[in-house]
C-alpha cells in the first residue's frame, strides 16, 4: 500500500507526536506514506467561515500536487480530512467549480484521486486481523473511550467510511489492540475546539462534559484521530477539571499511539513524553511496558 | 385595406381539440356551467382518455383544414385509467417533435392537462390558441387542397 | 418589545434571505422549526439565537436581528445539527453565509473569534502553513489578553511543540497570488 | 470482409448437410459488381454462389416475415445492423429465436459509388453504433470498432436555424417526389404488419393519392408507426428509388428519444422496453 | 348512409337564448343522411322523450342525435329513451349545444349558431358509423376474500358474511386479531381494546359464511373481476386442528422459550404456542425455527403430553385453490424500524427506549408485566417518562415523509395510562405538532394535559443517550427558544405506521397499484376510497395509509357494502364500449400488451386454414372483464387491428373530418 501523505500544520507542531507514531506504525506495516511536496495549509475552519471558495481552493492545491505524484492521499489530522474530502467531493461534482478552482491554484486538478483518513487506512485497509497478529504487547487494562469528534464522520453525505452516530472503527481497533473500548455517549460531540482558544468561557465546559461522561462509562484514557481533539482534551483537561471541581486524570493517545504500544514500539518513540496529562502512570499502572515480549527482543 | 387584410381581418382560425372524458371535457362543461366565455371556433372531439388520441387524428385534421389542434388531458396522476395520460404525453412529445421538425408551426399543435375542475384554464387555453392561430393565420401546411 | 409587521419585514429584508441563500445555497424555507438542530447543538447553551431561530427570523424576514446575532459566530460547524435535520437542511452552509453577510455589513459581535480567523488566514496567506505560536500569541495580544494560556505555553515550547520560526512552503508567493486570485473572483460574484 | 466467406460456406454447407437448418439465407454477386441480392441456399452446393463482401447491403432479416409459417429452422447471415432487425423481429413476437440460426458477419462497413463512379463508405453506414452483431449462434472472425459511433445523429444535427417556411417548403418538395412504391417499408424489419393502413383503404386513415397531403401524411405516419421501434439501418433510404432523406425522419425521432427519455437503442437488447410502451412518471412536459 | 334524427332540444332559454334553434333544425334536415330533424323545448322531458320515439316510428329513424347538453349529463337518459322505441341504445350520439355553445358565446349569437350547426353535423357523421353495441355479461363467484384478519379484516368478513355471502379471511399470522390484539386501551373512550376486539373475532370465526385460514400467505392470484382464481399456501402448523382441542398442555411441557414477536421480545413464548391466550383458533403452531424436534429430531415432548395425538412433525405445506368474485385487501400496517436509522436514539442499543407497542404490551394486564410499567432493562418502575413523537415521520431525510396520524392520540393515550399507574411520575411528550382532529379527540389531549398534568415540549428531540442508570434527553423547548434536556428512566418513541415489509409484492401479485410509500392507492382520492383501480379489489384499513380504529372499521363496512352490491346479482354487466381485436389484422406484435392499465390484453394462439394447409398464430385478445375501454392500446397498434367500441378510429376520424369542415 501507498499514499500521498498530507501532515498537516498541527502535526508540525502541537500534534507532532501524531506524526511520529503515525509514520512509525505505518512503517511498520508496511504502509508507504510519501509526504506531499510542498503542501500548504488546509484552511481549516478558518478559510471556511471566511469564503468558501477559499476552502476549496487551499485544499485543492495540496491535492493537485498529490495528484502528481498519481496516488490517493491519506490525512491523519481529522480537520484537514474533512476540509480536503469535502474539497474534492464539490471538485469532483461541479464542473463549474473544478475549472474556477484550476485557475485559483493554476494547476491542473481533476479530483480522480481518493481522499481517505489515516484512521481509515490503518484500521479498514489494513484489516483488524493483520492488526491482531502484529499484536505483542496488548493494552490489556486500558479501558479506551475512542473519541471521534465531529469532523470525522460528519456531514455522513461526505466522511461515509464510518457510522456517524455511533462509529466503531476506533473500538474494534482498541479491542483488537487487547484493550476495552468503553461504551459511551459523547463519541461524537463536538470538542469545540476552536472555541478554547477564542472563547475558553464556551470551549472548556464543552471539554468537561466530554470527560465527565467517558469517566462516568469507566473510561481510563482517551483515543482519538484528531490533533485539535486532542490538544483540546490534553492541554485543556486541568481547565476543564477545575470546572467540574474534579482533577480529570485521563490521558489522551492518538490512536496511532497505542499501535506503537501495542505493537512493542517505546514511549520515547511515539513521543508519549510529549502529552500535558502524563500517560506514564496509566500505562505503568497497567504494566504495559513491563510486558516481556518488546519489539527489540523479537529483533 | 386591402382585400386580403379584410379577409384576414374576418377569418376566423378552425380548432379541433380533443378532450379526454373525465378531466378535459368535464373541465369544458364546467366552464359553460360557469359561464366563461371563449371564441366559438374550438370543436371538441370527445375522446374517454388523451391516451386514446392517435398522432394520424392530428394530422388528418392538418389535412381536413384545421388550423390548430389541442390535445386535452388529465393531469399526470389524475388519470381516471390511473396511467393513460402518461403515454399520451411521450407519444405527443414525440409527435410534437416531428411536426416542428418538418416545419409545422409549434403553436398549431398544442398538449394541455386541463382537470374537470379548471373551467377558467380550458377557457383561457381555447382564448390563447386561438389569438396564438389567428396571428400565424391559416394553416396551408399539410393541408388537402382539392 | 415592539410589535413588527411581518408583511412590510417580509418585503424589506428579502435581500438578506436571498443573499443568504445564493451564499448557501440552502433554501430556509425547507426548515419546518423542529429544533432538531438546537437540540443537539453542542454550544447552543452560549448562543443568543438558537440556531432553529436563526433560521426563523431569515423565514419571517427579521434578517436583520440574525445578521446581529452571535450564533452565527458561536457555532463550531460541528456538522451535527446538518447530520440529523428532518427535512435535510444544511445549517452549518446558512449560519456561515449569515456571518459573512454579517461580516460585510461590519457586525462582529465576536470580536475574538473574527480576529482569531482573520491572523489565522494572514498566517497561512504568508507561509502558506500556519504558524501556531506566532498565532497563539498574536492573538493574545492582540485579543488584550497577554497572559492567557502563559502557563501552557512553556511546557508546549519545551515539549518542541511550537517553535519561533515558523514552517513555510517554498514559494510563500504563490500563496498570495492564490489568496488575491479569489478575491477578485468573489467580487466577480462567482462560487 | 471478404475474407470471411470460406469459413461461411463451411458453415453454411455444414448446417445444411446435418440437417440442422433446411434453409441458409445469405448473399450472392448481382448483376452488377457493386450489388449483391438474396440467395436462398437449400442444398449444399447452392453454398457455392455465398459471397459476403462490402455489397451485402440488404438485410436479410426482413425476408423472416415470408417464412413465417415455416416448419424448419433457417439460418441466415447478420451484419451489426441486420441483427439488430432480427432482435426488433423477435421483440415484436414475429420470429421465434429458436426457430433461427444466425451467423453473425462482423461488419466493416458498406461500399457504394458516387456520382463520380468511384467507390466510397456507404451512406447508410454512416454513424454505426453496432458493427457487429447484437446477436449470434457463431460469429465470423474477429469482432470489429464502430467507426464512427459519434456521427450517430449527424443526419438531423445540422440544418438548423433557416426559417419555418423554408423548412416545409423544402420538406414538402422532397416528398413530392414519393410515388408510394412503400418500398421503405417493405425492407424495414419494424414494418411487420400482416395489413399496412397504407394499404388497406377499408380503414379510412388513407387515401392513396399521390399528392403533398398524402404524402406527408404517409411520411410523418410511416416514421412515428416505428418511433422508438427504428433499429437506424438505414435500408428504407437506401431502396427508396425517388431518394428521399427517409433516415431523417427516423434519426430525428431516435434522438428525440434519447433527449427525452434517456439513452436508448432499439433493437439491441431483446429485453428492453419499447420508449412508448413504458412511461416514466417524471417525463418532461415542454409543450407545458 | 343511415336514416338519421335530429332532435335540436332548447332547454328552456338555456340554448334557445343564444342559438338559433330553428336554423340549427332546418340546417339539420339539409344534412346528408338525416331523415328528420326538429326542435323541442325539453328534449329530456316525459312529453320530450315521447317526442323522440313517435318520430323514431313514423321516420323509421335508425340513427339518433340529439342535440341538447352535455353527455356526461343526459346520454344515458336518451340512451334509454331509445331503446323503449326499439333501437340499440348506442345509436345515439349527443351534440353538446349548451355547455360548449351557448352558454361560452352568449355575446356571440350568429358564431354560436355556427358552431352548434357543426356540432350537430359532426355528431351525425359520427352516429352514422357506431355500430350496435351489447354489453356483456360475466359470470359473479359470490365467495369474498379477505386479505388479513385484523380488525378491518374482521369487521369487513363479518359484514359481508351477514348479507349472505361466504367468506374467506386469510391470515399469515397464526390468530387473527392483528394490533388490535396488541392494544391495552383505545383512544378516547379508554376502553379495553381486547374486550372489544375478541369478542368480534370470536363472532367472525363462529359466522357460518365464515372460513378462517390463518398460518396462511397468499401465494397468486389469476382471473378478474367476479372470477378470481386464488392461490393459498396453508403453512405446515404440525398440529392437527382437527384433532387439537387447545387444552395447552403441550405449551406449559415445552422446555424451550424464545422471545415472544406478539410481546415484541420484552416477554417469552414457548415454542408451541398461541401468540395470546384468547387466539382464534385457540389453538397451538409450532415455531419451526426454534423446536428441537423438528430442528435436531431431540425433545417431541409435546407429541408425548398431547392428550388427542394432535401433534404431527410430518406436516407439510399445503397448497389451495379457490375462486372468488371479489377480493378486500385489509393487510394492515406495521411501525417502522427505527433501529437502523435513529443513531442519535442508540440504534435500540439502550433497553429502555421503547415503540409504543411495545409500551402497549407493558401497560396490558395480560402482557409480559401482568400490567405493571416496568421498565425492561431492570424492572424498575419509571418515575420519569418520555415520550418522542414523529420519530421517522414527516421527515424527507430518514423514514416516511407523511403524518401517521394515529400518533398524537396514542400519545395521549400513553402519557394518561401512565400517570393513572404511576401517580408521581411525569410524562414529558417532545412534539412537532399535536393533530387532533376527530370526535372527542382534542378534548381528549386537552384532558392529558390539564387533567392528567402532561409536559409537552413542542420540539423535536436531537439525542437519547444512558448515563448510569438514567437516559440523558436532549431537546429543544421551541416556544421557550431554549436548549432542554430531561433524565428520564424509560422513553417511548412513536414510530411511524409503515406499509407492511412485502405489501408492494402482494398488490403486484392481486394486480392494483400501491404508491411510494407502499400503500395500497384508492381508485380515486376523493369519490372512490374503497375501490382499487382494478374492479373487484377493495381497499380496508391501514393498507390503504394510515387510519385509527374508527376509520379503519367504517372503511371495513365500506368494503363490504360494494362487494355486497357486486354480488347482488347473479351475472355483471359489462361495459360494452371496450377494446375489440380484428384478429384478421393483428399481427400479435403484442405493442398493445404493456400499455394497457389492466392487464386486459393477452396474446392467445388461433388456427386458421392458409391454402389448404392448418396454420397456428399468435394475436392479441382483450379480456371483457378486464377492459375499462380507455383506449391507449388503439394507438399503440399501427394496423387499427385494435379498436375501441363506441370510440372507433372511424367515428373519431368521421368527427375530425366533419369538425374541419
Amino acid at each position: 500500500m501507498k499514499y500521498a501523505y498530507y501532515p498537516g500544520c498541527s502535526l508540525e507542531s502541537t500534534g507532532m507526536e501524531y506524526n511520529l507514531s503515525a509514520k512509525a506504525v505505518a512503517k511498520h506495516f508496511g504502509v508507504q506514506l510519501e509526504e506531499i511536496d510542498d503542501w500548504n495549509c488546509c484552511g481549516a475552519s478558518a478559510a471556511h467561515s471566511t469564503s468558501h471558495l477559499l476552502s476549496i481552493a487551499l485544499p485543492a492545491r495540496t491535492l493537485a500536487l498529490a495528484e502528481r505524484q498519481g496516488l490517493d492521499v491519506a490525512v491523519p489530522c481529522a480537520a484537514c480530512f474533512n476540509r480536503m474530502k469535502g474539497a474534492q467531493i464539490e471538485v469532483r461534482e461541479s464542473p463549474k467549480m473544478r475549472d474556477t478552482i484550476q485557475e485559483v491554484i493554476d494547476m491542473e486538478y481533476t479530483a480522480q484521486y481518493e481522499v481517505k483518513a489515516l484512521l481509515d487506512v490503518l484500521v479498514n485497509e489494513l484489516g483488524i486481523g493483520r492488526i491482531k497478529e502484529a499484536v505483542t504487547r496488548p493494552i490489556s487494562g486500558l479501558k479506551v473511550a475512542a473519541y471521534y469528534g465531529c469532523l470525522l464522520v460528519r456531514p455522513p453525505k461526505t466522511m461515509c467510511f464510518d457510522d456517524p452516530e455511533d462509529p466503531q472503527t476506533m473500538d474494534k481497533l482498541v479491542e483488537a489492540l487487547g484493550g476495552e473500548a468503553v461504551n459511551w455517549s459523547y463519541k461524537v460531540e463536538c470538542c469545540g475546539a476552536g472555541h478554547s482558544t477564542m472563547k475558553p468561557s464556551v470551549g472548556i465546559p464543552m471539554i468537561k462534559d466530554i470527560i465527565k461522561n467517558a469517566k462516568l462509562n469507566g473510561a481510563n484514557c482517551f483515543i482519538t484521530a484528531c490533533p485539535l481533539c486532542f490538544l483540546n482534551l490534553d492541554m485543556r483537561q486541568a481547565a476543564a477539571g477545575e470546572l467540574a471541581k474534579d482533577s480529570f486524570q485521563m490521558p489522551v493517545f492518538y490512536f496511532t499511539q497505542l499501535m506503537g504500544m501495542a505493537i512493542g514500539y517505546s514511549p520515547k518513540e511515539l513521543g508519549l513524553n510529549k502529552h500535558f496529562v502524563d500517560p506514564m502512570k496509566l500505562l505503568n499502572d497497567k504494566e504495559i511496558f513491563r510486558h516481556p515480549d518488546t519489539r527489540r527482543e523479537k529483533a | 385595406m386591402s382585400v386580403e387584410q379584410i379577409q384576414q381581418a374576418e377569418w376566423t382560425p378552425k380548432i379541433v381539440g380533443f378532450c379526454c372524458n373525465w378531466c378535459s371535457y368535464a373541465g369544458a362543461d364546467l366552464a359553460g356551467t360557469s359561464r366563461f366565455q371563449y371564441p366559438s371556433n374550438i370543436r371538441i372531439i370527445r375522446v374517454p382518455c388523451s391516451g386514446r388520441v392517435n398522432p394520424h387524428m392530428v394530422i388528418r385534421a392538418f389535412q381536413k383544414g384545421a388550423d390548430g389542434v389541442l390535445v386535452a388531458g388529465c393531469h399526470p396522476g389524475d388519470c381516471h385509467y390511473s396511467t393513460g395520460n402518461y403515454y399520451a404525453r411521450r407519444r405527443m412529445l414525440l409527435f410534437k417533435r416531428l411536426l416542428e421538425y418538418v416545419g409545422i408551426e409549434p403553436e398549431r399543435f398544442q398538449v394541455r392537462w386541463i382537470s374537470g375542475s379548471e373551467g377558467q384554464k380550458f377557457a383561457e387555453t381555447a382564448q390563447k390558441l386561438t389569438e396564438q392561430i389567428k396571428a400565424l393565420g391559416p394553416n396551408r401546411k399539410l393541408r388537402d387542397v382539392r | 418589545m415592539k410589535e413588527q409587521d411581518i408583511s412590510v419585514q417580509l418585503s424589506e429584508n428579502q435581500h438578506i434571505k436571498t443573499e443568504v441563500e445564493e451564499l448557501s445555497g440552502e433554501q430556509v424555507k425547507k426548515c419546518y422549526q423542529c429544533g432538531k438542530c438546537t437540540a443537539g447543538c453542542p454550544v447552543a447553551f452560549a448562543m443568543d439565537n438558537p440556531p432553529r431561530k436563526v433560521i426563523r427570523l431569515l423565514q419571517i424576514g427579521c434578517g436583520q436581528e440574525a445578521l446581529k446575532s452571535n450564533s452565527v459566530w458561536v457555532c463550531a460547524t460541528c456538522e451535527t445539527c446538518y447530520a440529523r435535520c428532518p427535512r435535510g437542511v444544511d445549517i452549518p452552509r446558512i449560519m456561515e453565509a449569515v456571518r459573512k453577510l454579517a461580516k460585510k455589513q461590519g457586525i462582529i459581535p465576536e470580536k475574538n473569534v473574527n480576529l482569531f480567523s482573520d491572523l489565522f488566514l494572514k498566517s497561512v496567506e504568508n507561509n502558506g502553513r500556519v504558524h501556531e505560536m506566532g498565532l497563539i500569541v498574536g492573538f493574545n495580544m492582540m485579543s488584550l489578553q497577554p497572559f492567557k494560556d502563559a502557563l501552557l505555553a512553556p511546557k508546549l515550547f519545551f515539549n518542541g511543540k511550537i517553535s519561533p520560526i515558523p514552517h513555510k512552503i517554498k514559494n510563500p508567493g504563490e500563496m498570495k497570488r492564490l489568496f488575491a486570485k479569489v478575491r477578485e473572483k468573489e467580487k466577480g460574484g462567482e462560487a | 470482409m471478404r475474407e470471411l466467406v470460406d469459413k461461411a460456406k463451411t458453415i453454411a454447407k455444414e448446417l445444411l448437410a446435418k440437417g440442422e437448418v433446411d434453409l441458409v439465407m445469405g448473399w450472392e454477386k448481382g448483376t452488377f459488381e457493386d450489388k449483391t441480392s438474396p440467395l436462398f441456399m437449400r442444398k449444399p452446393e447452392d453454398v457455392d454462389k455465398l459471397v459476403i463482401n462490402e455489397f451485402c447491403f440488404n438485410s436479410l432479416a426482413p425476408y423472416l416475415l415470408y417464412y413465417k409459417n415455416h416448419q424448419g429452422k433457417i439460418a441466415l447471415f447478420v451484419k451489426g445492423c441486420d441483427s439488430r432487425g432480427v432482435v426488433r423481429l423477435i421483440q415484436d413476437e414475429q420470429v421465434k429465436r429458436d426457430k433461427i440460426y444466425l451467423i453473425g458477419v462482423p461488419c466493416t462497413g458498406m461500399m457504394e459509388l458516387n456520382h463520380e463512379g468511384q467507390l466510397v463508405d456507404a451512406a447508410k453506414c454512416r454513424g454505426c453504433t453496432h458493427p457487429n452483431p447484437v446477436l449470434y449462434d457463431i460469429i465470423l472472425g474477429e469482432e470489429v470498432e464502430a467507426k464512427s459511433p459519434g456521427e450517430r445523429f449527424a443526419a438531423v444535427e445540422k440544418e438548423t436555424g433557416s426559417a419555418r417556411e423554408e423548412v416545409w417548403k423544402a420538406w414538402a418538395r422532397n416528398y413530392d417526389k414519393c410515388i408510394r412504391c412503400y418500398a421503405c417499408q417493405r425492407i424495414c424489419p419494424a414494418c411487420n404488419c400482416r395489413e399496412c393502413i397504407f394499404v388497406d383503404q377499408g380503414q379510412e386513415w388513407i387515401e392513396r393519392r399521390v399528392d403533398e397531403t398524402e404524402n406527408g401524411a404517409y411520411s410523418l405516419i410511416r416514421a412515428y408507426h416505428i418511433a422508438g421501434r427504428c433499429v437506424e439501418c438505414g435500408e428504407c433510404e437506401r431502396v427508396c428509388p425517388v431518394g428521399l432523406p427517409i433516415m431523417k425522419l427516423n434519426k430525428k425521432i431516435a434522438k428525440d428519444i434519447e433527449e427525452l427519455f434517456g439513452p436508448y437503442e432499439a433493437g439491441v437488447d431483446l429485453e428492453d422496453k419499447s420508449p412508448l410502451g413504458h412511461f416514466k412518471y417524471d417525463d418532461p412536459e415542454e409543450f407545458m | 348512409m343511415k336514416r338519421v334524427g335530429v332532435f335540436v332540444c332548447h332547454c328552456g332559454s338555456n340554448i334557445a337564448s343564444v342559438v338559433d334553434v330553428k336554423r340549427v333544425a332546418e340546417a339539420a334536415n339539409k344534412m346528408q343522411g338525416v331523415a328528420f330533424a326538429t326542435d323541442y323545448q325539453y328534449m329530456c322531458s316525459e312529453p320530450g322523450q315521447d317526442v323522440i320515439i313517435k318520430a323514431i316510428k313514423e321516420h323509421r329513424l335508425e340513427r339518433v342525435v340529439v342535440a341538447a347538453c352535455s353527455p356526461r349529463l343526459h346520454e344515458p337518459t336518451f340512451r334509454k329513451t331509445i331503446e323503449k322505441a326499439g333501437l340499440n341504445p348506442y345509436f345515439v350520439e349527443m351534440a353538446n349545444l349548451r355547455e360548449h355553445c351557448s352558454w361560452v358565446h352568449s355575446k356571440d349569437k350568429e358564431g354560436a349558431t355556427l358552431k352548434a350547426i357543426d356540432l350537430v353535423r359532426k355528431a351525425v357523421s359520427k352516429v352514422n358509423k357506431t355500430f350496435p353495441l351489447f354489453p356483456g355479461e360475466i359470470p359473479v363467484e359470490k365467495r369474498c376474500l379477505i386479505i388479513g384478519g385484523g380488525i378491518a379484516g374482521i369487521q369487513a368478513a363479518i359484514d359481508v358474511a351477514d348479507q349472505g355471502y361466504e367468506v374467506v379471511i386469510l391470515e399469515r399470522e397464526a390468530t387473527i386479531g392483528g394490533k388490535m390484539a396488541i392494544l391495552d386501551k383505545t383512544f378516547p373512550t379508554m376502553d379495553c381494546s381486547a374486550c372489544i376486539c375478541t369478542p368480534k373475532m370470536v363472532d367472525a370465526a363462529q359466522h357460518p359464511n365464515v372460513k378462517l385460514y390463518t398460518w396462511s400467505e397468499l401465494e397468486s392470484v389469476g382471473g378478474y373481476v367476479g372470477n378470481f382464481e386464488v392461490t393459498i399456501r396453508k403453512k405446515a402448523r404440525y398440529v392437527d386442528l382437527g384433532k387439537c382441542t387447545g387444552c395447552g398442555i403441550c405449551e406449559t411441557k415445552c422446555p424451550k422459550k424464545v422471545p415472544s414477536e406478539f410481546d415484541f421480545g420484552l416477554g417469552q413464548r414457548p415454542c408451541i404456542y398461541k401468540p395470546f391466550p384468547q387466539a382464534v383458533p385457540n389453538k397451538p403452531v409450532i415455531d419451526a425455527k426454534n423446536c428441537r424436534k423438528l430442528l435436531e429430531n431431540k425433545c417431541g415432548v409435546c407429541a408425548k403430553v398431547c392428550p388427542t395425538n394432535a401433534i404431527n412433525y410430518e406436516d407439510k405445506d399445503e397448497l389451495v385453490t379457490e375462486k372468488f368474485g371479489a377480493i378486500i385487501m385489509a393487510t394492515g400496517y406495521e411501525l417502522y424500524d427505527w433501529t437502523k436509522d435513529f443513531g442519535e436514539y442508540g440504534y435500540g442499543k439502550y433497553p429502555d427506549v421503547i415503540m409504543g407497542l411495545q409500551f402497549e404490551r407493558l401497560v396490558n394486564a395480560s402482557g409480559p408485566t401482568m400490567g405493571k410499567i416496568k421498565r425492561p432493562s431492570d424492572g424498575k418502575v419509571p418515575k420519569n417518562i418520555v415520550i418522542v413523537k414523529c420519530v421517522g415521520s414527516r421527515s424527507t431525510e430518514k423514514g416516511k415523509s407523511y403524518c401517521s396520524k394515529f400518533c398524537c392520540m396514542y400519545t395521549a393515550k400513553h402519557a394518561t395510562q401512565i400517570l393513572e399507574k404511576i401517580p408521581d411520575a411525569n410524562v414529558y411528550i417532545f412534539y412537532m405538532d399535536v393533530r387532533t382532529p376527530g370526535k372527542m379527540y382534542d378534548e381528549f389531549y386537552m384532558r392529558t394535559k390539564e387533567g392528567y398534568g402532561a409536559i409537552y415540549l413542542k420540539g423535536q428531540v436531537s439525542k437519547i443517550y444512558q448515563e448510569g442508570e438514567s437516559l440523558v434527553v436532549k431537546g429543544e423547548d421551541i416556544l421557550a427558544g431554549k436548549p432542554i434536556q430531561v433524565k428520564a428512566d424509560m422513553v417511548i418513541l412513536a414510530t411511524a405506521a409503515a406499509s407492511v415489509y412485502d405489501a408492494p409484492e402482494v398488490a403486484q401479485k392481486v394486480g392494483f397499484s400501491y404508491d411510494k410509500d407502499g400503500f395500497f392507492t384508492e381508485a380515486h382520492p376523493k369519490l372512490r376510497p374503497v375501490e382499487t383501480n382494478t374492479a373487484g379489489v377493495y381497499l380496508a384499513g391501514c393498507c390503504q395509509g394510515p387510519k385509527d380504529i374508527p376509520e379503519t372499521v367504517s372503511q371495513a363496512t365500506a368494503a363490504a357494502a360494494k362487494v355486497g352490491s357486486l354480488f347482488s346479482k347473479d351475472k355483471m354487466a359489462t361495459n360494452p364500449m371496450i377494446s375489440e381485436v380484428n384478429e384478421k389484422l393483428c399481427s400479435g406484435c403484442g405493442l398493445c400488451i404493456p400499455v394497457c392499465p389492466y392487464k386486459a390484453i393477452e396474446l392467445k394462439t388461433i388456427t386458421e386454414r392458409v391454402h389448404g394447409g392448418q396454420v397456428q398464430r399468435q394475436v392479441a385478445s382483450v379480456n371483457a372483464g378486464l377492459c375499462q375501454g380507455c383506449g391507449p392500446c388503439t394507438v399503440a397498434c399501427r394496423s387499427g387491428a385494435i379498436n375501441l367500441k363506441g370510440f372507433t378510429n372511424q367515428q373519431i376520424l368521421a368527427e375530425v373530418d366533419t369538425a374541419c369542415l
